[in-house]
């Protein structure tokens, strides 16, 4: 109990439990299982962002990556170029994705080392270039996802989404990483001392390039899959996961001060996030309603964990 | 002497969590005495003095002046009756100019011209406790060299405005000034205690204390052990009261001085403003000093080996002991074993994950070797007190594979056991052949190095081997123009 | 002499260069530009980006982030449109409840433009105690007011559910005011900044309020209350943010809910290009100003440079881009000598 | 004669398909129309954001560079009141469509978004006549066309009382969103959902939500996105299912250009002007998909002399 009490991603979940709850409680209980279902849905993308914004946002103060939604865009609408909706080409379609947000990666982590430009104004105007590539490249035009890639994306086996799974395992093997090897300890040092963890020999440049790009690749990675998913790449795709991904990180618990941070908590945090919306959708709450009691849980949740964290 | 005492304290204790850092403390101080207070590190002297200062209240008694205060301390009341602390940690504001930071501690500076009145205030306060300081009131704090902000912080404490000084607590007031600037400040302190006012001095300097204190009290693990008039102490009476294990020191050269070797040396610098040939040259299991007054540049020398070490790559390999510890060292949300490990995490793995049982081991294995005070090297780092975090960086370093340690005027808050220690270790690693260049502030410790580089306005200005080191040498080329 | 002070004076010109070089660009692409008209054109829209940079500037001062700027920016100018220029019955939610009344028979607290002052009034309260929240809970003001800004559409939504209402007549003229020979938007610049600075760098308070950025537990051990601190200046930027708000809507002249999300990213844009630091208290009120319009020329420019459709938004990026390399050149430069 | 006059397009928004096919069609139109030497230049415009203060800028950049009209698809219908009087003041021809702006000196082009959603409910009325739960997928929230369809609906379900509104969503224009919105909602609704009443740009979506959750698609009205008409293609051949599509044409930024162009050149325009919207019934579905680009909008551009006819039926 203690355990779980100090846990930082507690409140997450907590959250979520309760939105759901609520939610069910104006259904009469109907459909439990199904929002769940949904919720795990939709929370897979959350996560698969989330993940590499909390790696880059762990890394310190002023650390944020706003080019999130432009390369999903942009990846997604290459990938599906390039696939056209053949079966055939799938693997060399998430390779493409991939490789697109490695760049858009390199791009930022140029801007910011070489030019010297805060991370969050470099990767805003970053941001500006991939997303105008993006109109350039498809202009819109929105191609179906090969069959293969978008039954895999939809798939679900007694109501549990396949990708789900898949990005759980992946989540792990992220939470690993992040606790377990040198990597992951170095992008924790920098984030709480950038001049000792050099003087400590972390080869700090070496480790924030590698964290801005692993942080776009998962972006190329979801608007793969997104595109899939949802029948094809949009120029507008993206436009939700960039303050989604910031109240991801930290709503899981994660510090914005940077060093501290955890993997489980985005899962929470994203399912609270989808269930939210839910919740208020089946209340039948107008716009503005919704809209405010969005902001007002959201901070209630941050207050709420706060204080847990004092106690620690 | 009659008069009641400014603060009185009794049976004071303070907990941190498990940690007692204070366990029944008695203690008074009287106007126109200077109170030197030793202790190994950890012992509570820092938690003490911030207990005076007002920045945390604890159980037992306070009074001041009499009146019993106990439960409604704060620093804002302790300000009032003339109680100022300069801390251990650095409380300036760096992005503030000198004369703003001197109106941060004067709410009745405010008004029109507060500028120029603040200033005003902190270049007389500065002028007349180091003449000759360089500091200009529209300095912005945070580009002076640490030694400086020392300067202003403690010269802020004594500025004067509508409340009165009456006590001034100084916690290692020294630890980053050179000899003559700390010589400065001492000689303050006598005139100001002359004048009636109080101060408790902190320092592990015992010289400084023997000399400038008129009461002593020692303190050991949260009590205090020994409380005398300071002339009834000598520097082995006062050690043996600390409790501490180390041998005295010894003087002048541990051993004979050894000749430079001939073979290829494994490193050679030039400071980047220097005109001549001199440069910095170490070989294999030398121990180099950079000596000088404080902020010459021996930091910038040693960051500059430093990064030109890593660059290289493969081959040799730097670790370095940060003085600056908050700025340069210590990682705040990370355990002690965290700490200590960092740099030598790659050694520490077991296929691509790290090995815990072999990070917990090596941590372990330093807490007892260094004598880190602590029950469990899983506590955050920020539990210790100054001198054991000084510690776990000492244990970060030398429990790396590296070949050079370089040290960045290390010994900042390390009490005086420790520090015996620590010599010894760096001799005995250096005659496994690793190579140390030292920077420090104490003369002491350049007994302990091989070859002495002294440094002024970021340039090598001599060269002493061991059989040449004297301090009238160092002194004098630190301060007299090269010629 | 101190070996600091020159790099210092070269950053801090470092902005006033960027926006005389952006500003001499555009004269060069559109001559017609230089002109009253064509620099009043060209910069009005920057001054409800200024008092949005200095509220943002105020918050990142004492090292947190208001991402609710855009929003809240948007709410101040729908009440505006509303409630400041019609009272209560000016909202449609309300008009709803009296459909066929005739305006003057109505109550005066329906009609009265105090309840617009009042609101307004709160929001700024509304910011204030966000500090103080922020401060008490030890809470990071990133997620707080990413909370707040769904909040502030919210209320912005159900004020004015579709873009509309007008604004009173007296901040239009405001705000169109054309004082002879130095068109308004300049002489906004220069007051705003000239406040600014008074404000944060002058007064004797504003010097705690700083030092609470670079080291607040110094602040504190000196006796300075940090709630105060924070409540200041969260309330600061809440009142600046306001003046964001009514200054925008006499010039837009109506209400509209996504009226100024864009402002969030633009202010904080500006404090970095205007000099400011993320983290540590180190700010320049002239310089935010600065950046403000720079940011708002860098648009004129583009559509003066007339780029094809696809790239006119990753021209933007690149504009930001060579502005804030100008920095890094500099800094360069100021190394080698 | 307005062979030395110069025309802007003021846009926007260029996120989503239908309105990159209607900068498509712009150029498609505009660059024979200065070729032939009608007019000087025809130069499109959009703003990074998608922001109101963003165009005000833009259009005062507009005037400053001496365009002599601008054809307008604004971000509000009030807020670039004040930039958009500025150029009229400045003797700048404004013509707004699409997202139309009510500053009286500005021609509209406007579509009757309200009818156009009343059109929906009624359809569906006709094909169900037994009535039914429905469910609304809505636009972006504060924007004035979301508001418009949305009215039309409530007053459509209001005269069809058999027809009831259990759930409504915002789905953003965007199949994704409007895709993840249902799916959230779906399982406290009702199992016997008739019918789902859009805006255009999230039947698709709305279709994958309900297949995802293992119900019975309902009639989904389509909003002439390509792949929309691609599903319900499919759909229609494999079980016969039917709908209707309609939206608004990309294309009616070309008719706004000669309505510029028309006033330009001095002929007497009225200042509001309504288009047809676009729509497309089960017969005529293959007919309209087959124009229809891949993954674009279906769409119609106009000549000069649609223009002239629009304006002489509005002058009636
Ligand atoms: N003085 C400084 N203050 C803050 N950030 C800095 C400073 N100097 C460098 N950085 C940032 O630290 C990062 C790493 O810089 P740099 O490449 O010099 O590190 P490094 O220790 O040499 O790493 P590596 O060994 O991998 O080359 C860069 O992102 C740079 O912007
Ligand atoms: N904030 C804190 N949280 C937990 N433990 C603390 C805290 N501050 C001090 N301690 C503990 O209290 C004890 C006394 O610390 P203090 O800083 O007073 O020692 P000190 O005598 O000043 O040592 P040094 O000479 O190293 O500065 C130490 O064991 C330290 O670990
Ligand atoms: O007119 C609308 C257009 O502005 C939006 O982008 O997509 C849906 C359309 O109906
Ligand atoms: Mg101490
Ligand atoms: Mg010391």
């Amino acid at each position: 109990m203690r355990w779980l009490l100090s846990r930082p991603w507690l409140w997450a979940y907590v959250a979520a439990i309760a939105v759901w709850g609520a939610t069910l409680a104006f259904t009469g209980g109907r459909g439990g299982a199904e929002v769940m279902t949904a919720a795990f849905t939709f929370a897979t993308f959350y996560v698969i962002v989330g993940l590499g914004q909390m790696f880059v946002v762990t890394l310190g103060p002023g650390n944020v990556d706003l080019s999130i939604p432009a390369t999903i865009t942009l990846a997604g609408a290459i990938a599906t170029k390039v696939m056209d909706t053949q079966n055939s080409m799938i693997l060399a379609g998430l390779l493409v994705a991939i490789a697109c947000g490695v760049a858009v990666g390199c791009f930022n982590y140029a801007l910011i080392i070489l030019l010297r430009i805060p991370p969050i104004i470099a990767t805003l105007s970053s941001s500006f270039l991939v997303q105008s590539t993006a109109i350039a490249y498809g202009r819109g035009i929105r191609i179906k996802p090969p069959s293969l890639l978008a039954d895999f994306t939809t798939a679900q086996i007694h109501g549990v989404p396949v990708l789900a799974v898949s990005i759980i395992v992946l989540s792990a093997l992220m939470a690993v990483v992040l606790n377990r090897t040198v990597y992951g300890r170095f992008v924790t040092a920098i984030g709480q001392n950038l001049r000792a963890a050099r003087l400590a020999g972390v080869p700090v440049g070496g480790i924030r390039f590698a964290t801005y790009v692993m942080c776009a690749a998962f972006a190329g990675l979801c608007g793969y899959l997104l595109s899939g998913f949802s029948g094809g790449a949009s120029l507008s795709m993206g436009e939700e996961y960039l303050l989604t991904s910031i109240a991801l990180v930290v709503i899981g618990g994660s510090s914005v001060a940077g060093g501290f941070s955890n993997v489980p908590g985005l899962w929470g945090a994203a399912l609270f996030l989808f269930l939210v919306v839910t919740m208020l959708n089946t209340y039948g709450a107008g716009a503005g309603l919704r809209y405010m009691a969005t902001g007002l849980i959201i901070i209630a949740v941050i207050v709420a964990a706060s204080g847990k964290r004092a106690v620690r | 002497m009659a008069d009641t005492p400014i603060i009185r304290l009794d049976g004071v204790q303070k907990s941190f969590g498990a940690v007692r850092a204070l366990r029944g403390v008695d203690l008074e101080c009287r106007a126109g005495e200077c109170l030197g207070l030793v202790g190994h590190n950890g012992a509570g002297k820092s938690t003490l003095m911030n207990l005076l200062a007002g920045v945390f209240g604890a159980e037992g008694r306070i009074a001041i002046d009499g009146v019993d205060v106990s439960g409604r301390h704060g620093v804002a009341e302790a300000q009032a009756r003339g109680i100022r602390c300069v801390f251990q940690e650095l409380s300036i504001c760096p992005n503030l100019s000198v004369a703003e930071n001197a109106r941060v501690f004067h709410a009745g500076l405010s008004g029109f011209g507060w500028r120029r009145r603040a200033g005003k205030l902190i270049r007389d306060k500065l002028d007349e406790i180091f003449p000759g300081h360089g500091i200009s009131a529209a300095d912005i704090v945070g580009d002076l060299p640490i030694a400086r902000r020392q300067m202003v912080e403690i010269a802020r404490a004594f500025t004067v405005t509508s409340a009165p000084v009456r006590l001034v607590i100084l916690d290692e007031p020294t630890s980053s000034l050179d000899a003559h600037v700390a010589e400065q400040l001492l000689a303050f302190v006598r005139r100001f205690v002359a004048g009636g006012g109080s101060v408790v001095l902190i320092s592990h300097l015992l010289g400084e204390i023997l000399s400038a204190a008129d009461r002593v009290v020692v303190m050991k693990d949260g009590q205090v052990v020994a409380e005398r008039p300071a002339a009834e102490f000598t520097r082995s009476t006062l050690v043996a009261a600390m409790g501490s294990v180390a041998a005295e020191e010894k003087e002048g050269p541990a051993e004979p001085a050894r000749a430079r070797s001939d073979a290829a040396p494994r490193l050679r610098a030039r400071p980047p403003r220097q005109e001549d040939g001199r440069e910095l040259v170490a070989h294999r299991g030398e121990v180099i000093g950079l000596a000088g007054l404080a902020g010459q540049g021996q930091t910038a020398m040693l960051v500059l080996i430093y990064g030109r070490l890593r660059g290289a790559g493969k081959g040799e390999n730097g670790a370095f002991v940060a003085g600056d510890r908050q700025q340069d060292g210590v990682f705040p949300l990370w355990s002690i074993a965290d700490n200590i490990t960092i740099t030598s995490l790659k050694r520490l793995r077991r296929g691509l994950m790290i090995d815990r049982a072999g990070t917990r081991a090596m941590a372990e294995g330093w807490r007892e070797r260094i004598g880190i005070r602590t029950p469990d090297v899983n506590n955050p780092i920020l539990s210790l007190s100054g001198g054991n975090q000084q510690k776990a960086l000492f244990a970060r370093a030398l429990g790396s594979d590296a070949g050079v340690v370089l040290m960045d005027d290390p010994m900042r808050g390390v009490d005086i056991g420790t520090k015996q220690e620590v010599y010894g270790m760096i001799r005995a690693e250096a005659e496994k052949g690793r190579t140390f260049l030292w920077y420090t502030t104490e003369m002491d410790e350049l007994r302990h190095c091989d070859h002495t580089y002294v440094f002024r306005d970021g340039r090598i200005v001599a060269d002493l081997a061991r059989s040449e080191l004297t301090e009238e040498k160092v002194l004098q080329s630190s301060f007299a123009d090269a010629s | 002499m101190n070996a600091a002070t020159l790099p210092r004076l070269a950053r801090s010109l470092l902005p006033a260069i960027s926006l005389a070089i952006i500003l001499g660009a555009i004269f060069w692409l559109q001559p017609r530009a230089a002109s009253y008209l064509g620099l009043n054109l060209m910069l009005s829209l920057a001054v409800p980006i200024a008092f949005a940079t200095v509220a943002q500037m105020c918050v990142i001062t004492v090292n947190d982030l208001d991402l609710s700027i855009g929003t809240f920016v948007g709410f101040v100018a729908c009440v505006a449109a509303t409630m400041l220029k019609g009272g209560l019955i000016a909202l449609p939610l309300v008009a709803g409840l009296y459909p066929e009344a005739d305006p003057a028979t109505l109550p005066f607290w329906l009609t009265t433009p105090l309840v617009g002052w009042l609101v307004l009034a709160l929001g700024i309260g509304v910011y204030a105690l966000l500090g103080a929240l922020i401060h008490a809970r030890d809470l990071p003001s990133i997620v707080v007011t990413l909370g707040m800004s769904f909040v502030w559409l919210g209320l912005s939504v159900l004020v004015l559910p579709t873009p509309g209402g007008k604004a009173p007549d007296w901040i239009r003229t405001v705000m169109t005011l054309k004082p002879p020979y130095v068109p308004l938007p300049i002489i906004a610049a220069v007051l705003i900044a000239l406040a600014a600075h008074l404000l944060l760098m002058r007064t004797s308070y504003g010097a705690i309020l700083r030092g609470a950025g670079g080291n607040p537990k110094a602040i504190e051990r000196a006796g300075w209350s940090l709630l105060k601190v924070k409540i200041a200046m969260f309330a600061l930027a809440g009142l600046f943010g306001t003046l964001a708000g009514l200054s925008l809507v006499g010039l837009t002249t109506s209400g509209d809910a996504n009226i100024a999300l864009r402002y969030t990213l633009l202010s904080i844009a500006g404090v970095i290009l205007g000099g400011g630091e993320f983290v540590g208290g180190r700010i320049s009120p002239v310089g935010a100003v600065i950046g403000a319009m720079t940011l708002t020329l860098a648009g004129s420019f583009l559509s003066f440079m007339r780029i094809s459709p696809d790239w006119q938004i990753g021209a933007q990026g690149a504009i930001l881009i060579i502005v804030l390399a100008l920095r890094a050149v500099i800094d360069r430069l100021e190394k080698r000598t | 004669e307005t062979a030395d006059k110069r025309i802007a397009l003021s846009n926007n928004y260029a996120g989503n398909s239908w309105r990159q096919a209607m900068l498509r069609s712009w150029d498609k139109v505009t660059k024979p129309a200065v070729e032939a030497g009608i007019v000087a230049a025809a130069d499109p415009f959009t703003t990074a954001e998608n922001q109101v203060t963003e165009q005000a800028a833009q259009i005062q950049n507009l005037v400053l560079q001496g365009y002599n009209a601008i054809v307008l698809n604004a971000a509000s219908p009030d807020a670039l009141n004040g930039a958009v009087k500025e150029a009229c003041d400045a003797g700048v021809i404004v013509v707004s469509f699409d997202g139309i702006v009510t500053e009286p000196c500005a021609w509209r082009i406007a579509v009757d978004f309200k009818q156009m959603g009343k059109d929906e409910v009624t359809y569906l009325a006709g094909k169900l006549p037994e009535g039914g739960n429905l469910l609304e997928i809505r636009g972006l929230a504060g924007v004035f066309v979301d508001d418009e369809i949305s009215k039309g609906i409530h007053e459509g379900v209001a005269e069809n009382a058999k027809f009831k509104i259990v759930g409504s969503v915002h789905g953003d224009w965007d199949q994704a969103k409007a895709q993840a919105a249902v799916a959230g909602i779906l399982p406290s609704l009702p199992d016997d959902i008739v019918g789902v009443v859009t805006q255009g740009g999230d039947g698709y979506g709305a279709a994958q939500a309900f297949a995802a959750a293992g119900r019975k698609t309902p009639t989904i009205i389509m909003g002439n996105r390509q792949d929309e008409l691609a599903w319900w293609k499919e759909q229609k051949d494999a079980n016969g299912y039917e709908t209707m599509s309609v939206s608004i044409a990309p294309g009616v930024s070309t008719l706004a250009f000669w309505v510029a162009q028309q006033i330009l050149d001095g002929k007497e325009v009225p200042k509001d002007l309504v288009v047809p919207f676009l729509r497309i019934d089960q017969d005529n579905l293959e007919k309209n998909l087959e124009t229809t680009e891949k993954g674009g909008v279906a769409n119609v551009e106009y000549t000069l002399e649609d223009a002239q006819k629009v304006i002489e039926a509005a002058a009636k």
